[in-house]
């Protein structure tokens, strides 16, 4: 079983109009090369589904500042202005969901569960044209999965049947987008034989990954580097 | 007093509530600051919502990496004893109860514990990130705020009038002014932080607040 | 024919459906022989609902671990690639539709794709353990069955009579007889296996079934 | 932070009464050293929510044999004898789960959420009394989550602060179980300090584990051993 593919053979699977998952927490572990390919190749219409909605000149900002991108299903914009300009001028759709509901989504999407319950949002603005239901004295609002027709996630390494892992706080949604798609294209850092994973620290399975990809290059942008002085005790 | 130092107050103070072997997870702007007063031999994991538990320092010049972030997106370290997690179970961790102290910040908050802070009607929406399962979910809600707006109206209203974030979620305020806990009988004023009489208190103060004199002085 | 070589008669048709890069499910018995007829230069992956994704071989004596075992209990090994996760991630799995062929065995079959595989009413239960979660989940299910039960009652039925494991899931269903197809026009006989006629298996059979001659024989 | 406890001092956070959540699938990976305690203390009257019932003389079957269950809540119990005559005799109440809805069950318990649908039983005897509703033009089941006043987990390994890591199969349902209790405590056959796990491949969070015990005997029966021949190809 190999599943290592090329990013031209990935960007044949996404069409005009598609639903896109895409990993990533702001700019980190977003899979940058797939952005990149795709913002090239041009592919429009696109409704994607990502936590964030990247920044001016990286990652999905790349494909809202192409005209390419119709809607977004995300929990925080805030970082990209030209996003906030087309929302204005009414060339972008933006649909907001709690963080912890969109994650929920997603997973439900990925593992066959239709709907759930959450009470997160219930006696807010995300409650409207929900249902709303008691469970032990406690409201809740009903919320549906969410599917892609295809996700990009990006991993730390693969191996070639697709097992994946991740690198710290890169990890966020990624492994979470690999599950809820038809198609699921990884691409990693690097790309090693099967076996050579350890199996107990494998995060996503193979049978959720059906092309693996290494990425040619990882910019991997810093959105507010922080430090703390010598001296101080800092956070 | 400076906006520095009463965001200092107020982190001062929130940091009080902690207990040791508590995890809590910071919001973004006074709430953080929270973490560099955690009292001596109290040992608190801080849990950030984009998957990890056990936040440690900045790092150091020269030492930051990309892949380790906190949900604010700054670049942070992990302590001994952290662990990462995916989004789906990050937000089971906050929806299923597991956090002891969310700490957030504030637009409105009213007597009811209802709580506002993520939109404003007819400006742009940057989205609720993960502040409504924070609140919804943790075991207990501290509001970290000044007490009034930059235009010295009350943030501590009767009740909220904008956009809601949650409804009855928050247990107790924390403001450069007051430390007030929402009961069922009402909004209770629990302490005045030093400088401020009671009576200042309630003037800058929108909604009905129970007082059960005296009134203790926030401990330094 | 021997109950042995109806087994095995059975196992090796089954295992013709599989596809390289396939993931596939096999129950106790019958269906798990299967895995030992699996088609040269095919490599299929074995889910084992306890929480492995790639079953290898039955350990040699010695090597058991009593910390690896498959859905059936029994001592099992690894294979390169494998993975380990916990019950809820093995059923998102199952549930979300990521295996490709479930081959499970049967008490009841219907020609509506109907399955009764778990109780016995007036009989102690033993329980459904993952079969229901897998007819319902996975994209094809495949029932491997003797055609008759000890008594020689046809087990493929115009409607079945024991409490469902599932409404609608069956689509193939293989025997040492035939092979059939549960289709929206009805249940479609595909193949006869070798030493059959049509003719046998329509008696053997209460369901309705489509017969389109000529009825290929199955490859051996 | 030092979670480290004993086994005494587990025994007393479980009272008459109680739900109980306990990993393991069949006696593999069950908190066998907890489940000998509970026997010695002879705690009675108690609803086990665990994959199994164990076997005779081992795992749940020691309580069942004490005569300490009321009620099992599994998805098979067709290994233990003595539970079935228990069940005959009226002395002992199960109810049976598809295996993945006693796992998502739990799952929800842990995660916030009260209910959820799943495909799963539908038109089965599991559908008897249960709501069931249409997505998408087809019909899902409503189940709900289960929550345990304990929970007995048996992992690997855990570092002070109560991270853990299991071994092979005999994860299952442990990390599952230890999200949902009240009150959780791991057995383990090795304790080390915080810091020695890599974070990466931590599988529990310490943020789900009250206590942890160091497990003083470990039997790991074997239910059913299986061999290949060395000439053989074996499964």
């Amino acid at each position: 079983m190999n599943k290592v593919g090329t990013i031209e053979a990935a960007m044949e699977r996404i069409q005009d109009g598609a639903t896109l998952l895409m990993g990533g927490f702001g700019v980190c572990g977003i899979p940058e090369n797939l952005v990149r390919a795709l913002q090239q190749r041009g592919t429009k219409n696109l409704t994607i589904v990502s936590n964030n909605a990247g920044v001016e000149g990286a990652g999905i900002g790349l494909l809202i500042e192409n005209g390419q991108v119709r809607k977004m299903i995300s929990s925080y914009i805030g970082e990209n202005k030209v996003l906030e300009q087309k929302v204005i001028a009414g060339e972008i759709e933006v649909e907001l969901n709690p963080q912890g509901t969109l994650a929920e989504r997603v997973r439900a999407g990925g593992a066959g569960i239709p709907a759930f319950f959450t009470p997160t949002g219930v006696g807010t603005p995300v409650a409207e044209g929900k249902e709303t239901r008691n469970f032990n004295g406690r409201d809740y609002l009903m919320e549906t999965a969410i599917r892609g027709d295809v996700a990009f996630v990006k991993a730390y390494k693969a191996d070639k049947h697709g097992n994946l892992v991740y690198r710290m706080t890169a990890r966020n949604f990624n492994p979470v987008m690999a599950t809820a798609a038809d198609f699921v294209v990884a691409e990693v850092e690097e790309i090693v034989e099967a076996g050579q994973l350890d199996a107990e620290q494998i995060v996503t399975p193979s049978v959720f990954v059906d092309m693996v990809i290494k990425g040619e290059r990882y910019d991997k942008r810093i959105e507010k580097r922080v430090n703390r002085q010598k001296s101080g005790a800092g956070i | 007093m400076t906006s520095a130092s009463k965001r200092e107050l107020i982190a001062r103070r929130v940091a009080r509530e902690f207990k040791d072997g508590f995890y809590v997870n910071l919001g973004i702007g006074i709430p953080t600051l929270a973490a560099s007063y955690i009292p001596e031999g109290c040992e608190v994991i801080l849990h950030s919502e984009n998957g990890l538990m056990g936040i440690g320092d900045y790092p150091l010049e020269g030492e930051e990496d990309a892949d380790l972030i906190n949900a604010g997106k700054e670049t942070v370290t992990t302590i001994p004893g952290s662990s990462f997690f995916n989004a789906a179970e990050s937000f089971a961790i906050v929806r299923g109860g597991h956090i002891d102290i969310t700490v957030i910040g504030a637009m409105e908050v009213d007597q009811h514990g209802d709580l506002a802070n993520w939109m404003i009607p007819g400006k742009m929406i940057k989205g609720m990130g993960g502040a409504m399962d924070l609140v919804a979910g943790s075991k207990r809600v501290i509001i970290a705020m000044q007490h009034t707006g930059p235009d010295g109206a009350s943030k501590i209203l009767k009740k909220c009038t904008l956009p809601l974030t949650g409804v009855k979620v928050v247990d107790t305020i924390v403001t450069e002014m007051a430390v007030m806990k929402v009961t069922p009988e009402g909004l209770l004023l629990l302490e005045v932080q030093p400088g401020f009489t009671t009576q200042q208190v309630l003037e800058a103060t929108d909604a009905d607040l129970i007082v059960k004199e005296p009134v203790p002085t926030c401990p330094l």
